[in-house]
Order: structure tokens, then C-alpha cells, then sequence
């Protein structure tokens, strides 16, 4: 226990999470500190494209291996089942109506993409190295979310009234083609998995050429990134008085079960103490920028100020703060190694 | 200089419903279209915009001349795009040069 | 498609001013605003905005749409708040869809 | 409040063409104008703007605030301006409290 | 003499100096140059963030000793009692009124962040240390010069005519909330001091996490960071005709008496000759971002054509090119070690 | 042949080609990625800063020799005879107009600083290293071949007809002082020689001070704004079909023609291989920053559709996929060392 402490402790006493904390304090006191909105987003694509970058350079350093298809497969089923937990529980113990529980669950089926980096650079602190392909995991795990997340939403809506409400419900039009675009050719998924294949293909001297870019500078990078996000998060928090009591008790169980489902996994998968750490992670992690965008075309009824507001200013802190050093704590109490 | 009277339309919609309202726009037959790419507000749905990392809150302007025909038709058709969607749309008059420009 | 008339109260400020002006336009009760974050102009003070990293000199333009009462209390409580700052304001006409949304 | 009746002039127009639309403002005596740093749209010339790295197609906005015949003789000035040029220009009225101030 | 000389030579030619000149260059030939604006804020975040990050934690690598409380009170009378001597010079050898006296007296007795970095890379250059916590130091200068400045003004406002001239002039609106977080949560003082906590609280474990970010490429962000500020200045210069002659000459004396302060005060306080040069830097240095953001809430009469056109494009570009290897050479001749 | 092949191979299984690849591929497949306007921008002048520091700073360290003068002599040359080449062809070969073939012309006289940049990380891949002042010849071949382009345009419109036929015919405004100050002053000319400037009176001290930033994290920064790049090129995709086969014919042999006539060019002032290949990727390139913005100002009836596409679309990916290996391969083949 006194471990587990320790543990949060050095976590918490890291540049990384303390930028968070910082940004949050500042907006939270209502400073006017500011990260551009360009500069925000630029940063975003400079971590996407790194850590998805030096991911395929450690596969193609390491080689895959047999388990790579069962672990892609792993990925897709795990992001596409969490909504249907996520889906029954917001049905079971809150109040919010189908619609805004579809939409939820698909944002707690997804990933984010930022807290992933947070625990990477948290496993890497440890001394732990992590399987390359956790990268590629990641992305996989983007996407299925959102479609069992319409696939509820749309259901329950059917069930409802017969009638059509909503220009997305006409039959066929389950996906349309501007939304499929949407969802697999998101700049997340494109940067991440972009950047992941040329690591992948440039190997060791692609690395050479750009590694004082994509790993020296990273953690300096997540911080300032992380100032951002305390920010945005801290000034998202007028919202959270729209939540009930149990809402944002989801917000702080649900991980707990990701986390859970993503160990789980990793222990049929194999994987190392660090890739068990971050497939829990991931798992834990709910998306606050490319499932809200998703949804705002797919379902414009649901409420945003509901889904952006858990995963950002409830799911994602505790992650970040709590979460990881959480489920690294329990990876290795499981005895992976 | 003589000059043709025309119609202006705004619109201030969420960025996730503008490239609706933009297709129908020049479905509709408008000669062009003008976009302020970032503004913030609030409204019904409370703030809106204002320079957050991701689009959810991110808002358009959006700006038309065109014949009064056009535009009347144009105002009911975005009011009829913007249910469900943050937004606004309004219309006043202009004078223009070129009448075939618009 | 029926519609009503409104005005549009147009504010162009040096950004220091702006929160006192939203603040007085949310307490008037208007039903919302939107916001332009950076414009660059010219008048009587000179040069203003532009892309500075200091922000003295950074505009803002403000846009409201309201009932004609309200919109000329605005022009008047808008006009007294600007002494001493950077500013103009002025009003026109617009027609909206839906009476009560403004 | 009394207000004073004066025309407000609007101009989208590339980039490259708005130092020599700004200049002639100036000359012609206007008391100011406000610049919309950044749009994007659509016209004849096809797709303007839009966020590249290079500035071929970046566009503006001009506004000015001006009398009517300051503001007519502006109209046809920067319609003469226009030529070869990617750009509109339009007039509509306005009301303003100070009289002096434009 | 020659010493001198050759200080004044080395700093010119360092790649910031002249990255500094080029944009003054660039932009008095009018050429269309320019750093988009978010980046700029965006490298100004950077450079406070970083500076404070390596002082907090020099300051956890060394011990913070007996001297720091003392350093701090020190910090705050300078800043305090630098804007009465400015505010009197102003008024017995220019021609500006109350107001505007004010409000520049409260520039020179606050800082330039970039002057003090620009002076700490001057003094590294030169093979020496500094005490970590000049940066705290630097942080506590900023405010209370406002403070000051607005007293002046108001004061004299408040003889001239007994009636209220201003909303701020209502009793009890002497500094109101609005007015006290602009000053004390502004966006420089909650980044440098937010980086500085971080620092001291990461110490030696956090710097080896992000020295590549905040130490390694610190120079040549800089370096933007003052081609920026050249283009700046040199936009500026238009202003420079509403000044009239003695008040140009404020702008270049005023620096020379704050840095005679700030090396009394080094002395007072025992500094080290890395210390002693920063806390001149400091004391000479007017601010031109902070400040002139308060002063157009809080005495929105006086003109920022003089405030801002004085201390950016008069004292900035003396003190970076002229003023620190000055205050070295004085530091050393004065005995600092 | 397999040699080339490899070579070829090499080149493109480079991060930075392949950033490039991904931009082009995302915004063919028109994902919403974009990296924001200000960055891209800032990052344009980064590495036209870095590039020029290190040119000057390395001909700091190695000495200009007898050959300088020469070569900068070489190169305006090459600028201004370039165009009257590619107009020849144009008119001889395309039915575009002499305003618009004018206009192209320029283009195809007038360098592109990115693909100059990515040669230049080729040639230092292949640990080679090239005359630093190949970067002064870049800054001077951006310019004249604007003024040659101009010139054939207007002889043709005032030919056409006898009367005025714009404002920039008027008598003595060939040249207008607005469109010099474009010309000589534009960003890249005024970054890349005062960055040259800066590493060449800086020398090897400069170069300590800020080698992280501009040497070190350089070819990830390239990375980021190929793919930058590359979303550009491919979405100016659109207007390809407003070029006849003819005018994209042009767009693939001009640039061969251009490194000929680069490599004979280097011939004559016996630079090395890394110079030689440099001065043909240069000769090569077709500019699309500095003079579209030029040709809008001087030939506003010319039609950008052409020339941005022509040189952004066709020339650069080609230069930057098949050229450069290509024309190193040339280079090798005809002796240089
Ligand atoms: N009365 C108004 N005047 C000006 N802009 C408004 C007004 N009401 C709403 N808006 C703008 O329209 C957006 C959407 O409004 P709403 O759909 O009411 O939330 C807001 O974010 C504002 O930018
Ligand atoms: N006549 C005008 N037309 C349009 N905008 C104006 C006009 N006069 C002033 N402005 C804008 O209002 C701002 C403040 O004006 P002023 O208070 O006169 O300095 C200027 O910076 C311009 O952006
Ligand atoms: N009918 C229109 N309504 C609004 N904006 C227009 C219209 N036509 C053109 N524009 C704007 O003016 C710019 C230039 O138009 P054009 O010269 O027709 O290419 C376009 O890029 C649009 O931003
Ligand atoms: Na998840
Ligand atoms: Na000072
Ligand atoms: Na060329």
C-alpha cells in the first residue's frame, strides 16, 4: 500500500502531471493564461505523429511477433464491447436518456490519446519498456466505439417512436459516407497511424534522423500540452453542474472497469508489465476530442456539454492523476512482468 | 453609380453543421459565399467557441448575397438545417454594383 | 416564411473593454452575441491590432441581435462604456426567422 | 438616443489587393475602417483562402463606416480597384450615435 | 575600457542580439515578414515556462539558504519603490501629465521577462551561475510596480480636482477585483511562477525528463522569440514621433539609475556576480506586457502610445544590446564574484 | 540502374519523404487533417532560419575561398536566363497565353527553399557535406528570375497592343517600388540571408549556442511541415484539370532541364558533389511562396491556377520523390566528388 503511494507520489511529482495541474489551477483562479488554439492543435499533431512514430520504430526494432493479429483483433473487439457495459450501467444508475447514454458509452469504448502518452511516458519512468504495437492497438481502438455507440443510441430511438426523428435515422443511412469518413479518416487516427507506419518503415535510421524531435523533446512537448489541457478542462467545469451525482460517479467507476476489462485482455494477449499497464490505460481512457466531433454529426441531439464534460474534466484527470499509476500498481500485483 | 438592391444572409452556425449549409448553398444557385472561420459566442445553448483544442464548441460565420428570392428560400432552408444544431440566421439588405455578380 | 424585424447592434473595441461590454449585454437580457477575436482597424486612436504578442492594442468586434428597445438601450449604454478606450458601435437592420429567439 | 443615418461599405477581396484598396480609403478621407484578418469563400475565381502557408489566396474583409457620399464614391473606387482582382464589394445602411466620429 | 568594449562586442554577436537586429531590420525596410501572432504567444509561454522550470530547479539543486526570505522583501520594495523616482523624474523633466507619468513610472519599476532571459543566457555565456530563486525574485518585481504607478496617478488625480474623473475613481475602486487578478494572475506571472513550483518540486529528476526541451533548444527559441520582438519594436517606431525629447531620454537613463538599484540591493543581499548582473537586468528592465494590459484597465487615460512606445522600443533594445554586458562589467568592477 | 534504383528506394523510405506521402494521401482521401495556418507558417520560417544559419555558420568554419564571387555571379545568372528558357518552351510547346506563360516562367527561374531544404538533408544523408554558401546562391537566385518573367510578359503585352493595358504598364513602372520592396524584401529572402548572416559572423560560437535548435531537432521539424506539404499540394489537386497534357508535360521536363543546366552551371565553378547536386535540385525547383505572391501584385491577370499548381502539385513532389536522388545520381555519374 505504502508502495502504491509511492508510486502516485512519483507520478504526481512529475513536470508532466503538475503542467496539468498548473493549467488547471490557473484557469480554475481565472487567469487570462492562454495557449493558442493553433499552438494547442499543432502540438496535438506533434505527439500523435511521435509517439505513433516511435512506436513503429520499436516494432520494427523488436519485431512483431505471432501475437501481433490476435492483439489488433483484441484491440477492435475490446473498443467495441466497453459501450454495451458503459451503455447498461448509464441505463441502470443514471438518469440520461438513450440517446446521451449512446453517445457516452462510445466515448468510454474509445481511447485518449493523450492519456495513453501520459502512461507511456509514466511507463518509461519506471524503467519499463512496452510492445510497439500498443501504438497500432491504440488506433484500432478509436473507431469501433463510435459504431456500437450509434448502433445503442439508434436502437433505443427506434424502439421509441416508429417514426423517423432525425435526418441520420432514414433507413441505410446508418453510416453515411461523410460520418464513415469521419470516423477512419480523423486527423488522430491519420497522424497516429501515419506517423506509426513511417517509423515502421524507416526503422532504426528513420529513427537516427529524427529522433532529437520525436523523443528528446516529447516530455518538454507533453507539458506545455498538458498546461493546455488543465486549462481546458478547468474551464469546462462550469458544465459539470449539468451532471447528476450518479453521471459523475461513472465518470470515476467506469475507468476502473476499462481498466480491469484492458488487463484482462492483456493477460490472454501476454503482454509485458508496461503494454499491460498501457492496454489498461487505454481501456480506462475516454476520447474528449475525435468521439465528440463524431457525434456531433451522428447525434445531434446528444448533449456535449454532458460527454465532453465526464471524459474531460471527470475521466481523463483521474486517469492521468490517479488511473495510471492505479493500474501499473495492479498490472503488477497480477505478476506481469 | 447606379446600384441593384440585394439580400445579405448571416449565419452562425457549430462548424460540425457548416458543410451542410454550405452544400445546400450552392445547390440552391448562389453566385458565393463568405466564411469567417472562427467566431465565439453564446446563445441558447450557452458558449460557444473560443479557441478550445477540439471542435465540439468551434463556430462559423457565414455570409451571402444574393437576390431576394434566393435568400428568403435560403433562410428557410438553413433555419430547417440548424434544428438540433447551434446556430443562428438572419438577413438585411444591401446594394451591389454588378447585378450579375450576385 | 413569415419573419420579424430586428436589429443588429455592431461593436468594434480594444479587447481590455470587451468583458465590461458582454458583461452589460448579458445583463440587459440580451438572448446572445457573437464575437469576432481579432480584427485590425484604423480611426481616431490610429493603428489598432495586428498581430502583436502584447495585447494592448488587439480588437475584437462584437455582433448582437435584438429587439429594437433593447438594441438602442445597447447603443447607448455601449457608447457611454467606451470613453476613454478605443471603440465605435452602430445599428441596422436585420429580419429573422423565429420571434423569439431574439 | 438620436442617431445619425451613414452607409456601411463592405469588401472581401485577396490579400495582395488590399494595401491599394486600404491606401485609397485612406485618401479619400474615410475616418477609419476595420479589417477581418482571415476569411475564406467562394466566388467566380472559384475557392479562396483557407488556411495555406502561402498567400496566394488569402482573403479579407474591409468594413467602413462613412457618409453616403463618401461611402458611394468608395463603391465605385474599389469596384474600379477590383479588376483583374478576386474581390466584392457592397453597401448597406447603418445608424451611428456621433455624428462627428464618421 | 577595451574590456568593455570586447563584453559589449561578444554579446552583439550572439545569435539572439542578432536575431533581435534582423527583425528591427526587417521591419523598418518594411518588409512583409512576420511570426504569426499565436506563435509568438506561444514562444513567450515557452521561454517563461522554461526559465522559471531552471530556476526552481537550480534553486532545489542548491538549497535556497538563509538569504532567499531577505531576497524576496528586497524584490518587492524595488519594484515598489523604483516607480516614486520614476514618477518624480517624469514630472520635473518631462512634460507628460500625472497620468501618463504614472503609468509609465509603473513600466520601469516592474520587468521585462525577455530582457531578464536574454541577460541570463548573456551570463551563462560567460561561463557563470546564478541563484535559482532570482527567478522568484523576477516574478514578485512584476506587480508591485502597478501598484505604485496607480497610487501616483490617482493621487494626483485626486488633487487636480476633487470631483470623481473616471469609473475607477469611486471610493473603494482603488483596485478592484477585476484589476487585482489582471495583476496578480496574469498570464506571464502564473507561467513563470507555475514553472518555477514545478521546478523546485521535480528538482533534479524532473530536469532529466525535459532538459532536452526547456535547457537544449531554450538559445534558439530565443532567438525567434527576438526576431519577433525586433519586428515589434521596429512597428512601434511610428509612435517614437509623439515622444518628445526628454522623455526619449528617460527611456535610456531611467535603466541605468534601476540598474544602480538592483546592484545595491545584490549587494545588500550578498548576490553572487551572475546574480548581481540579473538583479540590475531586472531593475533596469520596463515591462511592456504585463503592465501595459493593467494599465488599460485601470487608467484607460493615459496613452499606451507612450508607455509601450518607450519601454519596447526605447529601453528594450538598450538594455538587450547596450544595457547587460554594461551591468556585468559594472557588477564585476564593483567586486561581485 | 539498381544503383539509381537504390538510391531512389533510399530516398523515399525517408521520414521526411514520407511525411510528405501521408499529407498527400490524407488529403487525397480528404480526411480533415490540418496543421493550422500560423504553425505551418512558423515552421516555414524555422527552417528558412536554421537552413541559413547553418550555410553561413559552416561557411564561417570552412572559409569563403576564390570561388564565392563567382558563384554568386553564377547564380543570379541562372535565375534570369532560366525563365526565358521555360517561356520559350511554354509558348513554343503549350497554348497558354504570354501573361500566364510570363508568369510560369518566373516560377521555374526562382527557387523552392523546400525542396532545396529536403536535398539538402539527402546529400547530408549520404554523408556528404556542400559549399555553405550554396545557401547565399539560393537567396539569390530567388529574385532575378521574377524580374526576367515580367519582362517577357509585358514585351508580349506591349506588343499585343499598343495601348496601356493595366496599371503596371504605365511608362517607368516596370518596377514599382511596391513590387520591389516585394522582391527584395519578402520573408524568405530577408529569413534565409539574415539567418546566413547571423551563423556567418556567429561562426562556431553561434553554432554552440544554438545547435540543438537549428541542427538537432531540424529533420523532425521537416517532417511536420512536408506533411503540411503535402495536405497542401494535394488539395491545390483540384485545379490539375484546368492544366492541358502539355502544361503538365512541362511541369516534368522543365525541371530536368533545369538541373542540366544546375549541374553545368556547378561544372563551371568545380563544386563538390554535395554542391553540385544542391545547385541542381535548385535550378530544378519551381517556387510557389515567394513568387505567386509577387506575380499577384505585378501580373494580377495572369491565373494562379496554373502557376501555384503547376510548380506545388507537378514540380515540387517530383523534385522532391524522383529529382533529388536523380539528379545526385547525375551528378555522381558525371565526376563530381
Ligand atoms: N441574439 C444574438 N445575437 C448575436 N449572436 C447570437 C445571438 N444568439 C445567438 N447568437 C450566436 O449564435 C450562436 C448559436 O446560438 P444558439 O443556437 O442560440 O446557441 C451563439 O453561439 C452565438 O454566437
Ligand atoms: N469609419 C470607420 N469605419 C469602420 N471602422 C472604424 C471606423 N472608425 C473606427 N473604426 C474601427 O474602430 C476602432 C476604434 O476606432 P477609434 O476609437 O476611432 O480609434 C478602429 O481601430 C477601427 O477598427
Ligand atoms: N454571392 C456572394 N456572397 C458572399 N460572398 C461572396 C459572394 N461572391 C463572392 N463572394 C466572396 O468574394 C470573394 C471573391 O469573389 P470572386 O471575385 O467572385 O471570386 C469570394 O472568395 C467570396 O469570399
Ligand atoms: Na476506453
Ligand atoms: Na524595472
Ligand atoms: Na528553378
Amino acid at each position: 500500500m505504502s508502495d502504491l503511494l509511492q508510486l502516485g507520489l512519483m507520478n504526481l511529482v512529475s513536470p508532466m502531471v503538475l503542467s496539468f495541474a498548473l493549467g488547471f489551477a490557473a484557469a480554475v483562479a481565472r487567469s487570462d493564461l492562454d495557449i493558442p488554439e493553433a499552438v494547442g492543435r499543432a502540438l496535438a499533431i506533434y505527439l500523435m505523429f511521435a509517439i505513433g512514430f516511435k512506436g513503429g520504430a520499436a516494432l520494427a526494432a523488436n519485431g512483431a511477433g505471432g501475437g501481433v493479429v490476435a492483439a489488433m483483433l483484441a484491440a477492435l473487439l475490446l473498443s467495441a464491447a466497453l459501450p454495451f457495459l458503459a451503455y447498461a450501467l448509464l441505463r441502470a444508475l443514471t438518469r440520461i436518456g438513450p440517446v446521451d447514454a449512446g453517445a457516452v458509452a462510445a466515448h468510454y469504448g474509445s481511447i485518449s490519446i493523450v492519456t495513453f502518452v501520459t502512461g507511456s511516458q509514466f511507463v518509461t519512468g519506471q524503467g519499463l519498456g512496452y510492445e510497439g504495437y500498443l501504438v497500432a492497438m491504440m488506433a484500432l481502438m478509436e473507431t469501433p466505439a463510435i459504431v456500437s455507440g450509434l448502433f445503442l443510441a439508434r436502437r433505443a430511438l427506434a424502439r421509441q417512436d416508429g417514426t423517423a426523428a432525425g435526418p441520420a435515422r432514414k433507413k441505410g443511412a446508418f453510416l453515411s459516407p461523410e460520418l464513415l469518413r469521419e470516423i477512419l479518416l480523423n486527423a488522430s487516427v491519420v497522424v497516429l497511424v501515419g506517423g506509426f507506419l513511417i517509423g515502421w518503415a524507416t526503422g532504426e535510421r528513420g529513427m537516427l534522423m529524427v529522433k532529437p524531435f520525436v523523443a528528446d523533446i516529447f516530455n518538454g512537448v507533453l507539458c506545455l500540452f498538458l498546461l493546455d489541457m488543465g486549462l481546458v478542462a478547468a474551464r469546462q467545469l462550469r458544465s459539470v453542474k449539468a451532471l447528476s451525482a450518479p453521471l459523475l460517479a461513472f465518470g470515476l467507476y467506469m475507468p476502473l472497469l476499462g481498466a480491469a476489462a484492458g488487463l484482462g485482455t492483456a493477460w490472454l494477449l501476454g503482454l509485458s508489465l508496461g503494454g499491460a499497464t498501457l492496454l489498461a490505460v487505454l481501456a480506462a481512457s475516454a476520447s474528449y476530442i475525435a468521439v465528440p466531433a463524431a457525434m456531433r454529426l451522428a447525434l445531434p441531439q446528444a448533449n456535449p456539454a454532458v460527454y465532453v464534460t465526464l471524459s474531460l474534466v471527470i475521466t481523463f484527470p483521474f486517469n492521468v492523476v490517479v488511473g495510471i499509476p492505479l493500474y501499473f500498481a495492479a498490472a503488477r500485483a497480477l505478476g506481469f512482468v | 453609380m447606379e446600384t441593384y438592391r440585394r439580400k445579405r444572409v448571416e449565419i452562425v452556425v457549430e462548424r460540425a453543421r457548416a458543410p451542410a449549409i454550405l452544400g445546400r448553398i450552392r445547390e440552391l444557385g448562389a453566385t458565393g459565399y463568405t466564411l469567417i472561420p472562427d467566431v465565439s459566442g453564446q446563445g441558447r445553448r450557452g458558449m460557444m467557441g473560443g479557441g478550445e483544442v477540439f471542435d465540439t464548441y468551434r463556430t462559423v460565420m457565414i455570409l451571402v448575397i444574393a437576390q431576394e428570392d434566393l435568400a428568403r428560400t435560403l433562410l428557410a432552408e438553413v433555419h430547417a438545417l440548424l434544428e438540433n444544431y447551434t446556430g443562428i440566421v438572419y438577413l438585411s439588405d444591401v446594394e451591389v454594383v454588378r447585378a450579375d455578380h450576385f
